[in-house]
């Protein structure tokens, strides 16, 4: 397939589909390889956020999707219905980052990370799709390992978990100069 | 340290304690428990009316800090590799982790502050491709499957039903209903009783065919006994029953009180 | 609003909407009259139509809808609808054998050899065009009679039902014999 007919293949799947579709589903559409149908789509985006319509795409970890650009949303939700915004409460964000940061990850963990208890939080965060089970740790009990979701993708605009500022470099290095600027109070016993 | 008037809410022991290493604006690193422990147990007992649950994970906080003072009292222990052990190190360790968790936290805020303003559409097939009906594979579908092998399904089908079928009993042909005339019957009895005058109840059983012969049979001896035409003696219970006849007696058996 | 940005508002609300969305009500978004509207609607199709999308504007009476173009419906087979797996179960087989061999036969004829209800199927070798009705039996209740079809023979390699290989009434006279030996064996012990 050449590339003009694949490209408009591929807008044709996916504003039919309407949800993600996984890239290597496209690609044995377009009998492509991976590689080849990602240049394709990304070449897409460009053309979509350059051009002058009104949808773009929006990419989740192996996945595409396409939806209207964000700059519209004042003027869709006259006639569309909005979606839902969520404000998540601290318990429950905190819970988020340590699985997105942490995945998999087992309830114990995170419990152990946040030093409380965290039912609720979980079971929120399951409940707004924002997390999900990814299976099981091969450990005594069997502890169910979660992950976040394509939707919690969608929520915080993050094209990829990989995408999420990575907590060993950026935050480390901003608490060791926090610490040098820090007054040391000499408290010793 | 005095303790400010109005308490904030805290997410658990981890938040509490990363709010008085701040407040108190002291290096993670080198975290002066005495004076930690203290504002800790002083925030612990103005937040005594609070959910027990939550309360129990701030004083298991609370013993961890003292568990570490009371370490720092005693000599430093010693690790394998001949290192000073801080006692405050795990709790440095998971203090990091937790500040890491919350700069994640706020991270995430921002950016879902940001997002969420696309719009999506559901699912959009066109009828034509949603009705679509893909051909049969008729290869793929009979696969191994050909004349021969149909017909030994067939054939097993056959036999199957043949054997379902008791051929020993088949062969009996019909069970037709038998009908018991009782006038021949007490007429039969009649004459084997004279005959006999004297015999055991058993053996008259034993030359009847079926079972409504032998309840008929039982009816007419029963009527006999009646009319005194013959009487019976049994040596005791369940023994046979020995029937004699009564010559003297030529009353006719009224078949109407068998009936 | 100006024209660009009204096309791409349009864009946006029809993606958004996915249904088709009265002129009118796309007219008020953009705060244009209908007859401004429906000139930009125009010309959208046009570009729809000229351009290298998949996607085109369709158009109903005084209402229009984003809509996948036609000529990419084959790609969309091949991932909107689930491929079917067809196979044939045991007791399909055995019920097509049946039909074959004893052809034309009545349902109730296919149930007293098989022992047991046979309307699965007998509905599924209807569905996958390995049987057919042939007519009805004269007698009471006009069974239906049941025959191989034309793609039976086809796939069976076979010109006519006459070529079908018939258990030979020797055979069925064994099978008796057996089973009285059988039977009368158990009588014995």
């Amino acid at each position: 397939m050449n590339k003009k007919k694949a490209t408009a293949t591929l807008e044709a799947i996916l504003f039919a589909m309407g949800d993600s579709v996984d890239i290597s589903r496209l690609a044995s559409v377009i009998e492509e390889d991976v590689e080849t149908t990602r240049k394709y789509l990304e070449e897409m985006t460009e053309k979509y956020n350059k051009g002058n319509g009104g949808i773009m795409l929006a990419w989740y970890d192996n996945a595409v999707q396409l939806c209207t650009k964000p700059e519209f949303y004042d003027d869709l939700i006259k006639i569309a219905t909005a979606p839902k915004r969520y404000s998540l409460t601290d318990s429950v964000i905190e819970t988020l980052s340590i699985v997105a940061y942490k995945q998999p990850v087992t309830r114990a963990e995170i419990e152990r990370i946040r030093g409380v208890n965290c039912d609720h939080a979980i079971n929120r965060l399951l409940e707004l799709d924002l997390i999900c089970e990814l299976g099981r740790l091969d450990a005594p009990g069997k502890p169910i390992l979660f992950g976040t979701t394509e939707q919690f993708l969608k929520s915080f605009g993050v094209r990829s978990v990989d995408e999420l500022p990575h907590p060993d470099t950026l935050v480390v290095e901003e608490f060791k100069q926090q610490a040098e600027e820090e007054v040391q109070l000499s408290l010793d016993i | 340290m005095a303790i400010p008037v109005t308490l904030e809410v805290f997410e658990g022991p981890l938040d509490l304690l990363l709010y008085l290493i701040e407040k108190n604006k002291v290096d993670i690193y080198d975290i002066p428990i005495v004076t930690i422990t203290d504002q800790y147990m002083a925030y612990i007992k103005a937040m005594e009316d609070r959910d027990m649950n939550i309360m129990s994970e701030f004083l298991v906080m609370a013993a961890t800090l003292i568990d570490i003072k009371c370490r720092m009292l005693l000599p430093k222990e010693v690790n394998e590799e001949g290192e000073e052990e801080d006692p405050r190190d795990e709790l440095v360790q998971k203090l990091l982790e937790y500040k890491m968790v919350r700069f994640l936290s706020v991270e995430l805020k921002d950016r879902q502050l940001e997002s969420g303003f696309n719009l999506y559409h559901k699912k959009n097939i066109p009828p034509e491709v949603a009705s679509h009906e893909e051909p049969i594979d008729y290869d793929a579908l009979i696969g191994d499957l050909n004349l021969a092998a149909l017909n030994d399904i067939f054939q097993s089908i056959l036999k199957r039903q043949e054997d379902k079928i008791d051929p020993v009993r088949s062969s009996f042909g019909n069970i037709e209903k038998e009908e018991i005339d009782i006038s021949l019957k007490a007429t039969y009895i009649e004459a084997y009783t004279r005959e006999h005058k004297r015999f055991s109840f058993r053996s008259l059983l034993e030359k009847q065919g079926s079972k409504a012969e032998l309840i008929v049979t039982f009816l007419v001896v029963l009527e006999m006994i009646r009319i005194g035409k013959v009487t019976i003696e049994q040596k005791e219970n369940f023994s046979d029953i020995i029937i004699t006849n009564n010559d003297d007696n030529n009353e006719r058996i009224d078949l109407a009180q068998i009936g």
